[in-house]
């Protein structure tokens, strides 16, 4: 698949007050990879996806985007280096517009959010249209997001995340809260996304269907910890993992 | 985000209805309209709501023979600084503008009879004031349109420091400290009574300065440093409510009893409120007391017209707020008119007579020679009150500032940017 | 809602119509605001510069309040600061005027920097507090530093430039600086700038994680802020004629507040308008009674209860509000973005 | 600074932290329970003062005149309490801390006029009761007795509270609601009688508080706007909403302007300001606070 190490974790361990969410977890990402993480509530999946975003500070280990050491750095920061993440729980702006919104993730792109002289109006309008379009809410474009169904909510948070042109795309439960059209439909601009612009996405997700239907390599996170880790089929037939999931030992 | 299509209604019912409120201008009337600016509300409240029943009385009576010179009947505009500067320029404004007063009594406390005193300089008003006494009204401020007729911080402070001045002699004290609120009128009556006791009596040590917070309602811990210091003297300037607490809180500690104490800033008004809280035995300064002046007709009228009013004793206001109202009435018919420019040339070096005798203006600071009174707290029969006893009544004349230092003073103010050359030559 | 594709013009005559419509509604206003002066007596050309200055520093809070979503109660220290520094300059040097204004603007800016490095640091009740207590330590600073501010006394005095001396020249004075204020803050607040500004109110967390230094873009805001707000304390002194250690103090920093809240957060003439209800209503109030308080409070608590957008949500109905989590209700109310309020687990 | 003039320092301060405890406690308590930052709550302090004097006023008799009048006093601004919870507070529950601070300012400013339209301008002075006017000598340093009411009374106001709220089935209530106001509903419990019961009991205790401070120094108009902000720099320094925040927060800026007042007169006020800033910057939540209210 891809070529060099886009995402290097070495050694990453994370607890919250007693509970080991993280521990001593190497994993590693390739450029172009289209990666599923899966694993039981409380896994860890999301906490993996805070680490790597700087939401959390690790307690030990190394984090490494294009062979930089980003263990540490704040989000805004990570984010600037081309870490780009949609939210497992909607997390917009509820009173601007659906095109505001991605227009603002465009512009932090470009590094314009500190021009206090340009008006907002003519930055960013080409850009922010054909993200808007290929998620498919350039209809709403001018709707207060706050007022939008949770499918396009859902699609507005991964154009928002497509806004800053990131190099690593981290998606929490994309379709979560989705009819299966439109899973699909997302599904499919995820898909192409990777194919066309060779854009390395890593996502979390619960319905199976999905994983195996898009994913082209599934980690199994059990515990904080990886039990298994490969193509789907090597996955599927991981007996690990399916006793983990099929449940023989809670 | 700029959701406008609502708010074109919004602006134009704006626009009418701000049209609608304003009133229109009312033709001149023949009465004299004559504004008051005071603190009705905050810590001089309770000076204030007595001083205006003077100007009251005195309205009352003038009205009666038909108001300035018998043809001009007084019309009273009231207005209430809130003990805040910036208000106080607005309302004094709001009178001259739109109630077209052709004089202010002036205000309670000093910092707004300053921004009051630069509003009637430049409308040309008469600013008579009768409360506020502080120093720069007359010299490092000076307006050729405003007048004072209550004795300053530097005669009230040179008073004291005149009966103290006795006592360090015949009781041979050595150390003393102050204590008075932290704003102007303590700062400078304290300092004049430290540079004159310097003068007077350079043995007389100053150990200890405190400057109490203006509103401190807990004044254990001053009343604890002090009683430490074992000082032979206090000289204290906390006015106000404040001086409530500092004597309750004192009195608890039997500060009083152990420790030679003269206040720069208990008034009638303190003594008449506390009664037995106040302690006995301490120095006081008062400026117009009524138990003083007795013997002058015009004030045993104000004394009987008071107590028929309101039957209680008038305070220190009183008087001087009954004078201020009388001091306009004798100007304006010596100017033979109500024109402020006039009265205001007629009244300058002037003789009048008020309640505490006949005073005459100096023209340089147009302060008049009023006299102030100290004397030891004590309780009396006659009143249902403390009054003082071996009273000292010092003259204006020994107890102003003299011309040369106020002259002086004045040029470090600079006030060529504010006055007009003319104004500034005597 | 189908998927119309809205071409290229289409949106950008949206954006026109709507400029259209504003930029006749702003020469309504600034067209009134010239006229109404030859209408009115000379004390309401007062009232009407009164109500300029004080709806500049109400601007200048929204800046913050409005467009931050944070509630700054210490702006007075600023627009204090700006009065102080020109008041001062006036009566001690002899630099020109509008040398002053220039100077009080850098020198609010500076300690607008100086505070605003800590406050940006914390949000909601804790931003508030501490803008309170820088507030009060301005406030205090100026009321005890007796000999170089005059302490309680304050400055008086101060002396008006020769040409604006009388109350017409200085009102249009101060219309001409004050709407060159109000169309630069319509520019910044309609900068990619100011878009980060109403990110960050509506969601301060998404902001960091589109790579934006949150407490860098509010610190710059901050100080945007209270340099308006000098503006506004530095065409006050020589208006006033006196400057006191009061304008710096808290009950002062609840003025901007109440005109905001009155005129409505969410809209950008919101606080002008409720400067214009506020200061009428004020000096209307005190001139025939003494008991303004209980009328201001009672005021205070109908809108806080009943109109909760402001006069301007009374007539935009229509367009009907938005709360943070998209459920639609009448009058919005901009809910601070707080860090680590629940709707921005999302990261959790 | 000789050795009693400490000490006098030390039990004039702890004595002024003591009044400024009883009047946080229930600020704090407020707030913690429901997330409502109370500006009025000097002013129901004032008012209790002035219900004092007029209690007194009535009573008018030497030997329990005090006595009767304070508690009276306290019951009547709970009552009053209880009248503005129903009506005012619980409309503001769940509005912006903006909302919640606008209203109680709003009732600052009515309370300020009600109290000059019913007592005047004048000041009311309240007599110590014979009994509670001497002296003791505490260290070498004199101390009046009734101060020693006043720390005795917070002392017993704060195991009081500590007893009710961890003690007390009402307690655990309260401060189950404080961590999640749904979940205490959902499990039936009256949420609004907790609420209207804590918004009572604190203003009990700063009637309390006031009735104790009248014979202190005089009632006067104003009282109230001043002290108010020291009790937020209280607040802020122990941490929001916990008790022990608000005893210790107390007692650090009583001292604190104690000793300012002997070492730099000035700038007392400008340090209390200053130590506050400082804390907020350092440690957001206080000394005892919790990271989780923001």
């Amino acid at each position: 698949m891809g070529s060099e190490i886009l995402l290097q974790i070495r050694e990453l361990n994370k607890t919250f007050d007693g509970f080991r969410a993280i521990s001593n977890l190497n994993y590693e990402l390739r450029l172009g990879e289209l990666s599923a993480i899966i694993g039981p509530n409380g896994a860890g999946k999301t906490t993996f996806f805070n680490l790597i975003t700087g939401y959390h500070r690790s307690d030990s280990g190394q984090i490494l985007f294009n062979g930089k050491n980003i263990t540490g750095f704040p989000p805004h920061l990570i984010s600037n280096l081309g870490i780009a993440r949609a939210f497992q729980v909607i997390n917009i702006y509820p009173t601007l517009t659906t095109y505001e919104n991605v227009r603002q993730a465009v512009l932090s792109d470009q590094k314009r959010t500190l021009d206090i002289f340009t008006l907002a109006s003519r930055l960013g309008r080409q850009e922010t249209m054909e993200i808007l379009q290929s998620c498919g809410i350039s209809g709403h474009a001018n709707v207060i997001s706050g007022t939008l169904s949770q499918g396009d909510k859902k699609r507005l948070e991964l154009a928002i995340a497509l806004g800053n042109k990131p190099k690593l795309l981290m998606l929490d439960e994309p379709t979560a809260g989705m009819s299966g059209e439109e899973s699909k439909e997302t599904m499919e601009l995820v898909n192409t996304l990777n194919r066309e612009k060779n854009l390395s996405i890593v996502f979390t997700e619960h319905d199976m269907s999905v994983v195996f239907g898009y994913a082209r390599r599934i980690t199994v996170l059990h515990q904080g910890e990886i039990i298994a880790d490969g193509t789907p089929e090597e996955v599927r037939g991981n007996e690990t993992a399916q006793r983990v999931y099929l449940g023989e030992e809670a | 985000m700029m959701h406008m299509r609502g708010l074109d209604r919004v602006l134009v019912i704006g626009l009418f209805l701000s049209l609608l409120l304003l009133p229109f201008p009312v033709k001149g009337a023949e009465p004299y309209n004559l504004g008051v600016v005071l603190e009705f509300t905050g810590t001089g409240a309770l000076y204030s709501r007595h001083s205006y029943q003077g100007i009251e009385l005195a309205v009352e009576e003038i009205n009666k023979e038909g108001g300035f010179l018998g043809k001009h009947p007084i019309k009273l505009f009231s207005r209430d600084s809130q003990s805040k500067p910036d208000v106080g320029v607005r309302e004094a404004k709001d009178l001259i503008l739109r109630e077209k007063v052709k004089g202010i009594i002036g205000t309670q406390s000093s910092n707004i009879a300053l921004a009051v005193e630069e509003v009637c300089y430049e409308y040309k008003i008469i600013h008579v004031i009768a409360n506020s006494n502080a120093e720069a009204m007359t010299v490092s401020n000076y307006s050729p349109y405003t007048y004072q007729i209550v004795p300053n911080t530097y005669m009230q402070a040179t008073a004291t420091a005149v009966s103290i001045a006795k006592n360090v002699k015949s009781k041979g004290w050595k150390t003393y400290d102050t204590i008075g609120s932290n704003y102007e009128y303590p700062h400078s009556t304290i300092n004049t009574v430290v540079e004159h006791l310097k003068k007077t009596s350079p043995e007389f040590k100053l150990a200890k300065q405190y400057w109490p917070k203006l509103g401190e309602t807990e004044f254990s811990a001053y009343v604890t440093s002090i009683i430490g210091d074992k000082p032979d003297f206090v000289y204290a300037c906390v006015p106000g409510s404040d001086g409530f607490a500092l004597f309750r809180q004192g009195n608890s500690y039997g500060l009083f009893k152990n420790v030679f104490y003269a206040s720069g800033a208990t008034f009638l008004t303190e003594m008449m409120e506390m009664k037995d809280e106040l302690p006995r035995g301490i120095v006081t300064v008062l400026r117009a007391p009524f138990f003083a002046n007795m013997n002058n007709p015009m004030m045993a009228n104000l004394v009987k017209k008071y107590q028929a009013k309101f039957n209680q004793y008038p305070d220190d206001f009183v008087p001087m707020q009954y004078d201020a109202v009388y001091v306009l009435k004798q100007a304006i018919e010596k100017a033979g008119s109500i024109e402020p420019e006039n009265v205001k040339n007629a009244m300058k070096g002037m003789t009048v007579n008020t309640t505490r005798g006949s005073l005459s203006f100096r023209k340089i600071d147009n302060m008049v020679n009023c006299p102030s009174y100290t004397g030891i707290i004590a309780d009396d029969p006659k009143y249902p009150f403390p009054i003082l006893r071996d009273m000292v009544v010092v003259s204006g004349e020994e107890s102003w500032r003299p011309e040369s230092e106020v002259l002086q003073l004045r040029d470090k103010a600079d006030l060529s940017k504010k006055r007009r050359p003319e104004e500034l030559k005597f | 809602m189908g998927d119309i594709w809205y071409s290229d013009e289409d949106l950008s005559n949206m954006m026109k119509t709507n400029s259209f419509r504003l930029y006749l509604w702003f020469a309504l206003i600034f067209g009134g605001s010239i006229v109404l002066p030859l209408v009115v007596g000379v004390f309401w050309i007062h009232v009407l510069t009164e109500i300029l200055i004080l709806g500049l520093f109400a601007m200048s809070f929204n800046l913050l309040f409005g467009y931050m979503g944070q509630l700054s109660f210490g702006q007075a220290a600023y627009y204090g600061l700006g009065a102080y520094a020109t008041a001062m300059m006036i009566t001690k040097t002899s630099i020109p005027f509008p040398l002053c204004i220039i100077a009080s603007i850098l020198i609010a800016g500076i300690c607008a920097l100086i505070f605003g490095y800590f406050c940006v640091r914390l949000v909601g009740i804790y931003f508030a507090i501490l803008t309170m207590a820088f507030g009060q330590l301005v406030y205090y600073i100026i009321f005890q530093w007796y000999e170089f501010t005059g302490g309680d006394n304050g400055i008086q005095g101060i002396p008006c430039p020769m040409l604006l001396r009388n109350a017409y020249s200085y009102y249009y004075f101060a219309l001409i600086i004050v709407t060159i204020a109000i169309i630069l803050m319509w520019r910044i607040i309609n900068s990619s700038f100011g878009y980060t500004m109403r990110a960050i109110r509506d969601n301060c967390n998404r902001t960091r994680f589109i790579g934006i230094n949150v407490e860098k873009h509010m610190l710059i805001n901050f100080v945007i802020a209270g340099m308006f707000a000098g503006l506004a304390g530095s065409l006050w002194a020589p208006f006033n004629r006196s400057v006191s250690p009061d304008l710096a103090n808290w009950t002062h920093s609840g003025i901007p507040v109440f005109m905001t809240i009155m005129g409505g957060p969410s809209n950008f003439f919101g606080p002008l308008i409720g400067s214009v209800v506020y200061t009428i209503l004020f000096t209307s109030v005190i001139g025939f009674t003494e008991y303004w308080p209980l009328i201001m409070g009672t005021i205070i608590i109908l809108m806080v209860l009943f109109f909760r957008g402001g006069i301007v949500e009374i007539f935009n109905k229509k367009t009907g509000q938005i709360d943070m989590n998209g459920s639609r209700k009448e009058g919005i109310f901009i809910q601070n973005g707080l860090r680590d309020s629940a709707t921005n687990k999302g990261a959790e | 600074m000789t050795g009693n003039q400490i000490i006098g320092q030390i039990l004039s301060g702890v004595s002024r932290g003591m009044m400024l405890f009883l009047i946080s406690s229930g600020l704090t308590l407020i707030f913690s329970v429901m997330n409502i930052l109370n500006f009025a709550h000097a002013s129901f302090w004032l008012l209790g003062a002035y219900f004092t004097w007029t209690f007194w006023k009535i009573l008018y008799s030497p030997i329990f005149g005090l006595w009767a009048s304070i508690p009276l006093a306290a019951l009547t601004i709970g009552a009053i309490g209880w009248i503005i919870e129903v009506i005012l507070i619980r409309r503001i529950y769940d509005r912006t801390l903006t909302e919640q601070l606008l209203l109680t300012y709003a009732l600052v400013l009515i309370i300020g006029d009600l109290i000059k339209l019913t007592w005047g301008v004048a000041d009311r002075i309240v007599p110590k009761p014979k009994m509670l006017s001497g002296l003791v000598n505490v260290f070498g340093s004199p101390f009046p007795v009734y101060y020693i009411l006043v720390i005795s009374l917070a002392g017993f106001v704060a195991l009081g509270l500590w007893w009710l709220l961890y003690k007390t089935r009402f307690g655990r209530r309260v401060k189950a609601s404080v961590f999640s106001r749904e979940m205490v509903g959902a499990l039936g419990i009256p949420i609004h009688r907790i609420y209207t019961g804590v918004f009572v009991l604190s203003l009990i205790i700063a009637g309390l508080a006031g009735g104790v401070q009248a014979p202190i120094s005089s009632v006067t108009l104003g009282m109230d706007m001043s002290i108010i902000v020291e009790c937020f720099c209280v607040m802020v320094i122990g941490g929001f909403g916990s008790l022990i925040g608000a005893l210790v927060g107390s007692l650090i800026v009583s001292l604190v302007y104690a000793f300012a007042i002997m070492v730099v007169p000035k700038m007392a006020l400008v340090l209390i300001f200053i130590v506050t800033a400082i804390v907020l910057i350092i440690r957001p939540w206080g000394i005892f606070g919790t990271a989780m209210r923001t």
